[in-house]
């Protein structure tokens, strides 16, 4: 295998011809893998392509099927988590992996607190530590809360408050930024080059390509489980590696339609829920495609969640094309054409241990009917059109969505919810975790439905994704709308002031 | 039927339910051989219950025939106990000695079972009489409702509140029970005494533990307890034996000596009373071979011998009497084992 | 081996399996067992649990579940022989209890959605509470005199053939809750609660009236039962049915219904009491005694569990042996 | 991409006055919920029985909870990892059993407890081995051992019984003896209450034993021997169910084949209404003990008032009910509390 010379010290951390499989599907091929230290290391690849695979075998969470790990070139084996950790290796997992009932401090800490005599726990310590943590990541989570109830960005941060405080030679993040804004991820930067001065070996998962090449000087590309190229960043362009990573040129992410907006299909008036948001009042057209921006915990998804009826608001109406929802009925929401992609789509777009086939078919309960009873043919139809269309990357439609990569599994719920039909669409970052070559067929998706009437409005962290799609962007501060800017006003500054509080 | 065209109770009680006791005893007959007796306690591993099976296992071999014991293994599992009444009819034995859980939830299976020609006989708790061809019972339900209130008014000098401790409340022969010692107590000779409470243990140790304390909160006066259980007689012993109530509050009613001998022993106690269960279940088995043979039908006035127990008459409903129960106290109670 | 049947190698279907094995070996070795009679009695007395077990895997495949049903089934008993003792007409009685199991049953999915708490601690307040009424109201009476054609209806089979008359209601019932879990929008959606109840809920499934109807149809049927039972075995008393939930709960879970929720059908819960019923009628026919039926009821619900996760880790050991070879797979075109 | 500055507000220097508070006050306001419906329960009982709060009558409420407190305290340890002990009941009456036939055979009372705890471990391993490494649900799994070792239990048992009569005197006496109102078996109950809530506090085990319960597969990527913490719950459980048999055995002088049947249920109704949350991750085993006093009160308390026996279980279910549904509403309000501090747009 071929790879660039680096000079300076031996790789901490290597796989050899690393190949792993799931029951029929192949997720590694004969993938190796340097990291040296005071490195970081991109790795690359499509949904699916096998990224958390091969962290997780790094980890020892999974055994390869073949193939080697070496540690300080010594070829080890890990039987679990436990070891790995033991060796040096602190890992940020794709899915947040909290103690609901367990404090922050806690779950930093858990497996490894400050001791006192006797082996007992040191409380105050561990509290110091965590305050400590926080403060060095610019966020202010107080450490005695419970995890349960955190947004899934603060749930990213207390995760990677976990792995920093291990003072680990290395550190492996799989898509640590997919929830955060600007902010909160220049801040994590900030902290990986300075661990990266001091000598750790860092391997960092994105698909936001600027990114990587913002923070990475390598980057190792894999393509269907199999290993395509190991290289340094330094003169590659993002086209370049997409061409790796996808296999041929990328269409152009952003493909906004231009579409004249019809009449008005859904409409908030004064909206608000005690504790959440303030008098949100905000219109979606026929075709329109309106942003909704805002830090982390502006209360995005809390508006999100009200319209769609899954919290109760405290005042205010909601209509779709001219009729009034009940507040907290979900269903009749859906029956009035709305449809919410959420944010969370392990808790709440997907039904894990349930088939691909069946979790798409879950919208349709009402549609796939015939007498009564299911039509099973209508509802096969119908799922596998979808996943299909969305380029769902599976091995059969009736194996469980908890088999399916990341990515794929947030195509599911995007298919489960375009499945409806609906009028209004609202997804809360809807791109979270995929590829940029499927991001671009979401993009393009999204902008067809808008084309074709469908009023969208959208939620995400992602500026550039907000400032590419949206012929509107409305900015929340702390739970109440703080502007409504049109397109050609829409640029970061203007957003990010707005979003802030800076601006009125 | 009634206006409204409805099933009624007094609809069913106007057709009145005849069950006849078909066939006519030979008093003289031979004492058959080779049958099978199946005995079906309310229990099996309940003590009281081995110690019946015994005997009639006893008797049962003593007449040449074969003893076989099935049954529940929770007191309270009555589908348990018709399962078993349906397994018995499917194994063709020749009569059954059952100790019904339910005077009622029985007899279906019983009446099937007598419609397949086999005998039955109930002991210790009855079942409906047309249920069963006899019912042993372990003494006459007035002596033993009535001699239990006579040895507590004489430990507490006929003065006083009492208070019963029951089972289960749907206990038939506890029920039984209770109502002749109320009729006892109406004797103007207890006219100072008073039943003030009666608490239901549901043959629990833990139940009738609690029930006892709750008592004697309750009653600070209280003098005496009677427990026609013994499971719960057990547990207010031992209940009182730890308490300070020990002495002082006089304890009775139906117990086993083995059960009882410390708590007699240590003064918890003073006296108490039961019929022997060995003999219980021998009398269930001789009569049990009785009615397969046809000496006995069941009927009112017939007579049998009970082998060394000696000569027996059926009396009214199908029902033969054991005898008087032992009252057992400190001077006599190591003279007997079960 | 071939797909179809690495999926028929179900737990359900093994139970199913052995259910039939255990009949086939019955009528060959035990005797009794296979007459007319006996088949009558083993169905008849197995019925109560199997009429439970319909309702209740629907509760457990949506994640809850219901202690309480068989004192719902021992109050409706009661209540059916006091009525009957102040002389009420038996035609009218019967849809009172009825109508007292759906409040029952309302009264747990109402405390369980509304106040949303855990149901197996509801029930288990229930199971007392209903039981401790159903003592309030008939007391230390047993009620046994109710009308013959009703009795005979209960306990008695069609002619000479095995079959109680009871029997044909009932299959009508399991096909109905057969039809309800595995064929209708509402069963799916129960499938979905019981994996995933946010997210359910996040599809619009409505969760707490799925489960409030849920609840009241266990009522329901936990109340038909308490009829059933007090007729079938001539006896209304405040404790009939006394123990019933854990053996529904037995056979329901030996018919690989998972309690986490989320999986099982109603095919292998009736398969499992019925196995259980079999066992048990032949192993007293064969004068095992009840504490060794004990022991074997419990090896069985133990095996009932390891069982398919061995059998599970066989076949990933399988099919990770095929594939080292099997090119990998790719998203197939839509085949319609 | 422009980074502007973060505006939260940087964290305070001074650290919250203790430890891990917040959650605590989950806790502990709901363990203060049902340590007040129990007062008012005694409160008003002795105000209509003066007896009831005499030395004796304390003794007794203190007795009767003791060995519901212990086993508690053990499933609630299971409970917490996510996991239950149904066969807690027929460990009991087995292990009680145990100690017995020693002790019948002239064996000393050390020995003898000893005994019934082992055989206790024994089950608590068996259940903890089937559990952990066949990693099946632990309902079943304990259900069907519930029915394997009261079956075993009544095959060796028989119709044999072990009365005060064969036991030594000095064991009994211990039994229902003590310091004044305080018996002795509720003075080794709280021992082992107390010890257990500080091992679950204090040490890292413990804390672990929540985790793996709160989140099983985040438990198996922090490298926490989830098998082995299992394994330990199951086999302290045990360890209780024995040690709560030899109390038995003492405090009622009389084990026969059916001890301990039917306590699956009054143990896990105490450990529910103590707070601990059957989805595991949450509650403590004081909350687990104030449910045992509780339910066992309940007990005392309506025969103390003259409530007929009649009444006593309908009472019951609907005090257990309104004990949750209590709880429940609690932890309402603190989530919601917890929630309005913890909004960063106050
Ligand atoms: N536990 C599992 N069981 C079966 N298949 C699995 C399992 N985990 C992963 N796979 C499969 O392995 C392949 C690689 O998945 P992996 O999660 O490594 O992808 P990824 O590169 O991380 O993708 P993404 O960018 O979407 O996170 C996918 O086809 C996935 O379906
Ligand atoms: N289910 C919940 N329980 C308790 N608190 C919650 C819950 N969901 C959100 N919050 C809190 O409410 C606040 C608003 O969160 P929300 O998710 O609405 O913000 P947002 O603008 O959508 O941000 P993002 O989605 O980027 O995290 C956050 O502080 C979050 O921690
Ligand atoms: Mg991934
Ligand atoms: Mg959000």
């Amino acid at each position: 295998m071929t790879h660039p010379s680096t000079t300076g010290p031996a790789p901490v951390l290597a796989l050899r011809d690393i190949s792993k499989s799931f029951g029929a599907v192949r997720a590694l091929r004969d993938v190796s893998l340097e990291l040296f230290p005071g490195e970081v290391h991109a790795l690359a690849g499509e949904n699916g392509a096998g990224k958390s695979t091969l962290i997780k075998t790094l980890a020892g969470v999974h055994r390869p099927d073949a193939g080697q790990v070496l540690l300080d070139g010594e070829p080890v084996v890990f039987s679990g988590p436990g070891d790995a950790r033991d060796a040096g290796i602190a890992v940020i997992y794709q899915e947040p992996t909290l103690f609901p009932d367990l404090s922050i401090a806690e779950n930093i800490f858990m497996g490894r607190r400050p001791r006192r005599t006797l082996g007992r726990i040191d409380h105050k310590a561990t509290h110091a530590a965590t305050v400590a943590l926080m403060r060095r990541l610019g966020v202010d989570l107080d450490p005695d809360r419970p995890a349960r109830g955190l947004s899934i960005a603060d749930q990213q941060i207390v995760e990677i408050a976990k792995a920093l405080s291990f003072d680990a030679r290395v550190l492996i993040m799989d898509e640590p930024t997919a929830a955060l804004t600007g902010s909160e991820v220049a801040r994590l930067f900030g902290v990986v080059r300075t661990l990266r001065e001091q000598g750790a070996a860092v391997l960092f998962i994105s698909h936001r390509l600027e990114e990587i090449f913002q923070i990475c000087r390598r980057v190792t590309t894999l393509r269907d489980g199999a290993w395509i190229a190991s290289e340094p960043l330094a003169g590659m362009t993002e086209d370049d590696l997409v061409r790796r990573m996808v296999g041929r040129d990328l269409d152009e992410l952003y493909p906004k339609q231009a579409v004249s907006p019809g009449e008005v299909a859904l409409s908030v008036r004064r909206l608000t829920r005690e504790g959440a948001f303030t008098d949100i009042s905000f219109e979606v057209r026929r075709g329109e495609i309106v942003g909704l921006a805002g830090l982390v915990g502006a209360g995005r998804t809390e508006v999100a969640r009200a319209v769609f009826g899954i919290d109760r608001w405290d005042a205010g109406e909601v209509e779709v094309d001219g009729r009034r929802l009940t507040n907290g009925a979900p269903s009749t929401a859906m029956a009035a054409g709305l449809a919410l992609v959420p944010e969370d789509r392990r808790a709440q777009g997907l039904v894990m241990d349930m088939s691909i086939e069946r979790n798409i078919g879950l919208t349709g309960l009402r549609t796939t009917v015939r007498a009564g009873l299911m039509d099973r043919r209508a509802e096969r139809s119908r799922s596998l059109d979808w996943a299909v269309r969305l380029q769902v990357k599976y091995a059969r439609i009736a194996d469980a969505v908890s088999t399916l990569s990341g990515g794929n599994q947030q195509k599911v719920v995007l298919a489960k919810w375009l499945a409806t039909g609906p009028k209004v669409l609202i997804v809360d970052e809807p791109t979270r975790g995929i590829d940029v070559g499927t991001k671009a067929e979401v993009h393009r998706l999204l902008s067809e439905l808008a084309a074709d009437g469908v009023a969208v409005l959208m939620i995400s962290s992602d500026l550039p994704e907000i400032l590419g799609m949206a012929d509107r962007v409305l900015v929340m501060h702390e739970g109440r709308l703080t502007a409504e800017i049109p397109r050609s006003e829409a640029t970061e500054e203007t957003v990010m002031a707005a979003a802030t509080g800076r601006a009125a | 039927a009634t206006a409204c065209g409805g099933t009624t109770k007094e609809d069913v009680k106007n057709e009145g339910g005849a069950a006849a006791t078909a066939g006519k005893a030979d008093p003289n007959a031979a004492t058959k051989k080779g049958l099978t007796v199946g005995f079906l306690p309310k229990q099996v591993n309940n003590p009281y219950f081995t110690t019946a099976g015994q005997g009639g296992e006893k008797a049962v071999k003593e007449l040449g025939s074969t003893y076989k014991e099935v049954g529940p293994s929770s007191a309270t599992d009555t589908s348990g106990q018709v399962s078993y009444v349906n397994t018995l009819t499917q194994q063709q034995v020749d009569a059954m000695a059952v100790s019904a859980q339910d005077p009622g939830a029985l007899c279906t299976a019983l009446k099937q079972a007598m419609n397949n020609g086999i005998k039955v006989v109930t002991y210790d708790s009855d079942t409906k009489p047309e249920c069963r061809n006899a019912f042993i019972s372990q003494a006459s339900a007035e002596d033993l409702g009535r001699t239990e209130v006579q040895l507590l008014a004489e430990q507490i000098g006929h003065k006083g509140e009492i208070a019963i401790l029951s089972a289960a409340q749907t206990a038939t022969n506890q029920n039984t029970w209770i109502e002749f010692m109320k009729k006892e107590l109406e004797d103007p000779k207890y006219k100072d005494m008073k039943l003030v409470e009666i608490a239901y243990g549901n043959d629990d140790a833990q139940t009738s533990f609690q029930q006892t304390q709750g008592l004697l909160q309750e009653h600070p006066n209280l003098k005496g307890i009677i427990s026609p259980t013994t499971v719960g007689i057990k547990a207010a012993a031992q209940y009182l034996s730890g308490s300070k109530y020990k002495g002082k509050v006089k304890l009775t009613g139906l117990g086993t000596p083995n059960d009882m001998r410390k708590y007699v022993k240590n003064g918890t106690v003073e006296a108490f009373e039961l019929w022997d269960p060995a003999r219980l279940g021998e009398l269930a088995g001789r009569t049990a071979v009785a009615l397969a043979s046809g000496q006995i039908t069941g009927k009112e006035g017939e007579t049998f011998r009970a082998g060394a127990m000696g000569e027996y008459t059926i009396g009214e409903d199908g029902v033969i009497n054991l005898g008087k129960p032992t009252v057992f106290d400190a001077k006599n109670i190591d003279d007997f084992d079960f | 081996m071939p797909e179809s049947v690495m999926r028929a190698v179900r737990w359900d279907t093994v139970v199913g399996a052995l259910l039939v094995v255990v009949l086939l070996l019955s009528f060959g070795f035990v005797d009794g067992f296979g007459n007319a009679l006996n088949l009558s009695f083993l169905i008849g007395n197995t019925l109560p649990i199997a009429l439970i077990a319909l309702p209740m895997t629907m509760l457990v495949v949506c994640g809850e579940i219901d202690l309480s049903v068989a004192s719902t089934a021992g109050l409706s008993g009661a209540v059916m022989g006091a009525l009957w003792n102040q002389g009420m007409a038996i035609e009218a009685i019967i849809p009172v209890c009825l109508l007292l199991g759906v409040v029952c049953g309302l009264v747990n999915g109402l405390l369980v959605t509304r106040l949303g708490l855990p149901s197996l601690a509801v029930t288990i307040g229930t199971l007392a509470a209903y039981r401790g009424i159903a003592q309030i109201v008939l007391g230390s009476d047993a009620v046994t005199d109710f009308p013959a054609p009703y009795l005979d209806f209960a306990a008695g089979r069609i002619g000479d053939t095995f079959v109680p008359y009871a029997l044909l209601p009932f299959l009508a019932l399991l096909a109905v809750a057969v039809v309800a879990l595995h064929a209708t929008p509402f069963g799916r959606s129960l499938f979905a609660i019981g994996a995933g109840e946010e997210a359910a809920r996040f599809a619009g499934v409505r969760v707490r009236r799925q489960k409030l109807i849920l609840f009241t149809a266990t009522g329901l049927m936990a109340s038909l039962t308490g009829v059933f039972w007090a007729l079938h075995y001539a006896s209304a008393r405040y404790d009939n049915a006394t123990g019933l939930e854990l053996s529904v709960v037995a056979a329901v879970l030996l018919g690989g219904i998972d309690f986490d929720g989320g999986k099982g059908t109603l095919g292998g819960a009736i398969a499992g009491v019925f196995l259980l019923g079999a066992l048990q009628n032949v192993m007293s026919l064969q004068d095992v005694s009840a504490q060794s039926q004990i022991v074997v009821t419990g090896v069985l619900l133990v095996l009932s569990v390891l069982g398919p996760r061995v059998a599970r880790q066989v076949s990933a050991a399988r099919a990770g042996r095929r594939a080292a070879s099997a090119p990998v797979s790719k998203a197939p075109t839509p085949t319609s | 991409m422009t980074v502007t500055a973060p505006d939260r507000t940087p964290v305070t220097d001074v650290p919250r006055s203790s430890g891990t508070r917040l959650v605590d006050r989950v806790f502990r306001m709901r363990e203060l919920a049902i340590l007040a419906v129990l007062l008012v329960m005694i409160v008003v009982t002795q105000l209509g029985n003066s007896e009831f709060l005499s030395e004796q009558g304390i003794k007794d409420l203190l007795l009767n909870a003791t060995i519901l407190v212990l086993v508690a305290t053990g499933q609630s340890l299971v409970v917490i990892t996510r996991n239950v002990d149904l066969s807690v009941g027929s460990v009991l009456g087995i292990s009680a059993f145990a100690a017995g036939t020693y002790l019948q055979g002239g064996g000393d009372s050390v020995p003898a407890v000893l005994l019934a705890v082992l055989t206790g471990v024994g089950f608590g391993l068996l259940n903890g081995l089937l559990v952990s490494l066949g990693q099946v649900p632990a309902l079943v799994v304990t259900l069907g051992t519930l029915y394997i070792i009261r079956g075993i239990d009544s095959i060796w048992v028989g119709s044999r019984q072990i009365t005060a009569a064969d036991l030594p005197g000095s064991f009994v006496d211990f039994g229902s003896g003590g310091v004044r109102a305080v018996p002795y078996l509720a003075l080794i109950a709280l021992a082992v209450l107390v010890a257990t809530a500080y091992y679950l506090k204090h040490f890292g085990s413990g804390r672990e034993l929540y985790a793996l319960g709160s989140n099983p597969e985040a438990a198996r990527l922090a490298g926490i021997p989830v098998r082995k913490r299992i394994l330990a719950a199951y086999t302290f459980c045990g360890a209780l169910a024995g040690l709560a048999g030899a109390l038995y055995l003492a405090r009622f002088g009389n084990v026969d084949s059916g001890t301990g049947n039917g306590y699956e249920l009054t143990v896990v109704s105490a450990v529910v209404v103590g707070g601990v949350v059957f989805t595991g991750g949450s509650g403590s085993v004081y909350g687990a003990a104030l449910g045992a006093l509780l339910l066992t009160s309940v007990n005392s308390v309506l025969p103390a008032l003259g409530v007929s026996s009649v009444w006593v279980l309908a009472i019951n279910g609907i005090l257990l009910i309104c004990a949750i549904a209590v709880d429940r509403v609690v932890a309402l309000r603190v989530a919601s509390a917890l929630k309005k501090r913890n909004a960063r747009h106050a």
